[in-house]
């Protein structure tokens, strides 16, 4: 293609985006747009499959039969949140395969918020209300994101996500109505989700360079300091309702910006916990790791099996 | 004595199986061979709790004091469980939590097919409802045997030492106590031996389509339905009560 | 609020390392590579709960109330048990075993020449007898990683991996505790800060010697101290705990 | 040497072991005799170790401190008499490797009541009553025995044995002092233990073809339902001064023999479990073999540092 074509077709795509319009699969896009897409988009599925494993951890443990049943059924959820985002990568040209190699290599990414490790029952509802709460804010500004498989798979999680945040909320409601030591339990769940979920939003917006480019695309609608200002504002009354005190003593309401200012975030611990010394980075991915190589032989005995069926069939049709 | 105590143990028999491979099946979550085999042990897991509920809300309601589902659950002795000693089989590898899956799905199935004309209301709505999810169960893992033990020749090997292990487990499931006598002569429980020929006949036919030598072994383990447990049992319970052992009366 | 409650703290602070590594070594009981190992493992962790046995007693007289030792070795909630994140880590292979324990040894060694001097005399006295056992373990636990660390590249090469993945949890034993810092002022505590430098020349040599290279990195993990522990802490309580939860207020 | 010579020795040997001389391992002795010794030996000793799993599995589920630490240092002596069992072993000339290969192979044999579960903390109690009872039974005869080292072993192990019993029973006696639910606890265990118990003194004496040889060595002094009448009558007052009742109908006291009747006891049970079907014969021999296989490199790398300090020192001396 000549120079000119591609400016032509850059036009074009950049006009289509302007205009709302989805790309999709087959449609023309810059590499720049595709690789952008497949890093934010796996990132977004590996978040899913290793956010299991904190949430997994309390499976055998869950208080009740009730709890058990709702926590299984949201694992489930985003195990199946995990399968529709890898869907949606592969129509980018990336085999699931590759994404679990750079998953395991270290090269992509998760969300940093499960390094951290899901120490009681009361986690099981700050996850919830917290982790699920920061990424519906992400998510539900990419149900208009400009790459439509992207888009359809954001519409259908954040229905599920918005159930499983009022999910959490209600172990936190249950547990702040419950004895002392449930109550104690809770304000321990907040105390040390509150800061992480902080930084799930990312570094501020004067350290955060790809912001500009990923408005533009309609991948980011609001810069992660606006986000993160949402996320405050809407969780300190949901914490005020049931009594739980935001563990930051410089939270105050300022009346001229009509929301909450609040005291500064540990950059320090956020970088170190990306960098991959976070309290469990290590765990997460020797759980990945070992899943993938202990489960090879199950995986090569089911494509031996289908290639062995594919060639009865075949003989069978001669 | 319970006015209904047959009945009682009757449901808390059935349940208690689907009780213990639900917890079994819900420690793999996020460690499974594939994303697809995760979602679909965690779903098993989730059917079998689900139904584990209902049993045991009937059984809390029969019982009349104030006991709940979850007192029943979580809170008897190791010798008050009664679930037979294969579905307390750890997860040792793939291969056996597939095949301790499809020796349970085969007989589950055929139990809840029967269990479905009990003069029992409650117990036949309780298997009309579940034999749906468990026909999915029983095809997942018969599905799995054929991959397995068709699949490659380590697949093959690990296969058949699950089933040489596990097989010893099997004759147990088709029991029957003091308690499923009288409620299969009360027209309400399923006379399991009646389903033992059957049985055998229908996995050996799957485990001969997946390549698998049947085991002759005469020999069989029992106990679990007396309460009489293997050493896995402990640790398994140690995690599922914990809760409600450190932080009893306490709502959730 | 407790009388010498700083001093109650402050041997807990010493005992939870204790008990809960000797929960670990407790474990291996029949499962280690050779019948000698297997020996001397349960003989470390025989000393361990020796030692914990004496600071809890002692715990339980200062709080004066009605507890006993094993109320609090058995009843506490997992946040308020207080042993560095070392500890409590698992027993993935006979490599991160010795050097866990190795990395405890040496500072536990060096701790207890402090304690020795105590104003406390109770606390004196546990550590001089505590200290024979303990100068043995460390014996022990360096030899193996010198067998290992020099021995065939593949003890080696899982010598370095469990020396790299450790070494993330050694900063938190220098770290001292409100309680900690009072009783250091009173003359009974040991000021761990002042051990820090001498623990790492210490280990260092011996890895050296054992060919194994010192990690450079400097990101530490701490929350032992404080109750956050790992997700492994749930499920050694659980089985710690379990009789003492089951069975409560019963005398065995 | 001539079958004369042959004769002679074996005359002179015969003699010795009347006398009540101790054979000792550089002494001639009868093939036939090193074998059976080897055979019975190693079995006790593989007794003693494969018998540390049943009550390893609850050392860390010990219900006070003080329990726990009496059970890790049972457990911690079993291991030693391991020790001093398979180097009595060795002085016959063969290796401990070569004894755990015929025990890893199933070829060694080992006491057939460790292939029952220990379910309980109340098991704790009735393995140390009836199992180490019976046990000490069985080696108290043995102290006496003909081969030296044996001899002298059974003297050691039985001082120790004797102290795990009373542990044991005192362990059954706190019980039955005390709630409900630990009374029935430990009526529970002795109704799983009590049967294997009596079949650890082997089969009936007409079904015991090597007794008359043993005799002959004194590696038996009394027959195998002579020492079972013994087990029997020591234990039941033993139980009856707790509350706990022995599980045999047909029990019952018999002046005239100055001893309990029993009941039939299940042979077709003691041959299952022999044979290698017992509840937990599979388990054990899982766990002595991956402790065997996933040592290997343990033990090869403490050969190799072994050997590369021997070289050094040797360079050193040059």
């Amino acid at each position: 293609m000549s120079e000119e074509q591609i400016k032509n077709l850059e036009e074009q795509f950049e006009a289509r985006i302007v205009r709302d319009d989805k790309i999709e699969p087959k449609d023309w896009m810059p590499e720049k747009y595709r690789q952008t897409h497949i890093r934010q988009i796996s990132q977004h599925a590996h978040s899913e499959i290793v956010g299991m494993l904190p949430e997994g951890n309390w499976i055998t443990r869950a208080p009740s039969l009730r709890r058990k049943v709702a926590l299984l059924a949201k694992v489930q959820d985003e195990g199946g949140h995990g399968l529709y985002l890898y869907s949606a990568a592969e129509t980018l040209g990336i085999s699931r395969d590759e994404m679990f190699e750079q998953l395991h290599s270290g090269k992509a990414k998760y969300s940093s918020i499960f390094n951290y490790p899901a120490l009681t029952w009361a986690d099981m509802g700050a996850i919830g209300w917290l982790v699920d709460g920061a990424a519906i804010i992400n998510q539900v500004a990419l149900c208009g994101t400009s790459y439509g498989p992207y888009a359809r798979a954001m519409v259908r999680i954040c229905k599920e996500e918005s159930f499983h945040q009022r999910q959490g909320y209600e172990i936190m409601l249950k547990l702040s109505e419950g004895t002392q030591e449930q109550k104690d339990m809770a304000q321990d769940a907040l105390n040390r989700f509150w800061w992480p979920s902080l930084m799930m939003f990312g570094p501020k917006d004067d350290e955060s360079p790809h912001t500009a480019q990923s408005m533009k695309w309609k991948l980011k609608r609001k810069t992660n300091d606006d986000l993160r200002q949402q996320f405050v504002d809407q969780t300190v009354p949901q914490a005020e309702l049931i009594g739980l005190t935001i563990p930051d003593p410089d939270l105050k309401w300022n009346e001229d910006k009509k929301g909450y200012d609040f005291g500064p975030i540990d950059w320090d611990e956020f970088w170190q916990v990306v960098k991959g010394h976070g309290p469990c980075n290590k765990e997460r991915m020797k759980a990945r790791v070992n899943a993938w190589e202990e489960g090879a032989w199950v995986r090569d005995a089911a494509m031996a099996y289908a290639e062995k069926q594919q060639e009865r069939k075949e003989k069978q049709a001669v | 004595m319970m006015k209904h105590e047959n009945l009682y143990k009757y449901i808390i028999g059935i349940a208690d199986n689907s009780l213990i491979l639900g917890q079994r099946m819900g420690e793999l979550c996020g460690h499974g061979p594939s994303l697809e085999t995760d979602i679909a042990c965690t779903n098993i897991s989730l059917d079998l709790f689900g139904q584990v509920r209902s049993y045991y809300q009937y059984a809390a309601k029969i019982a009349g004091d104030n006991r709940t589902e979850d007192d029943i659950a979580m809170l008897r002795k190791e010798r008050e469980y009664v679930n037979v000693l294969l579905v307390e089989q750890p997860n040792t590898d793939f291969a056996y939590i597939m095949t301790r899956h499809f020796l349970f799905d085969m007989y589950h199935y055929m139990f809840l097919q029967e269990l479905q004309k009990s003069q029992d209301l409650t117990l036949s709505a309780i298997a009309t409802k579940s034999i749906k999810e468990v026909s999915y169960h029983l095809r997942f893992s018969t599905d799995w045997i054929k991959r397995l033990g068709d699949g490659t020749e380590e697949s093959h090997s690990k296969m058949q030492n699950a089933i040489d292990d596990l097989w010893t487990y099997t004759d147990e499931l088709f029991h029957l106590t003091d308690a499923d006598k009288a409620m299969v002569k009360a027209g309400v429980g399923v006379d399991v031996t009646k389903l033992k020929d059957t049985y055998y006949t229908k996995v050996s036919e799957i485990l001969q389509e997946a390549t698998l030598e049947v085991p002759e072994s005469k020999y069989f383990q029992k106990g679990g339905k007396q309460g009489i447990h293997t050493e896995h049992m402990g640790y398994l319970l140690a995690e599922l009560q914990y809760m409600q052992r450190a932080y009893p009366n306490m709502e959730w």
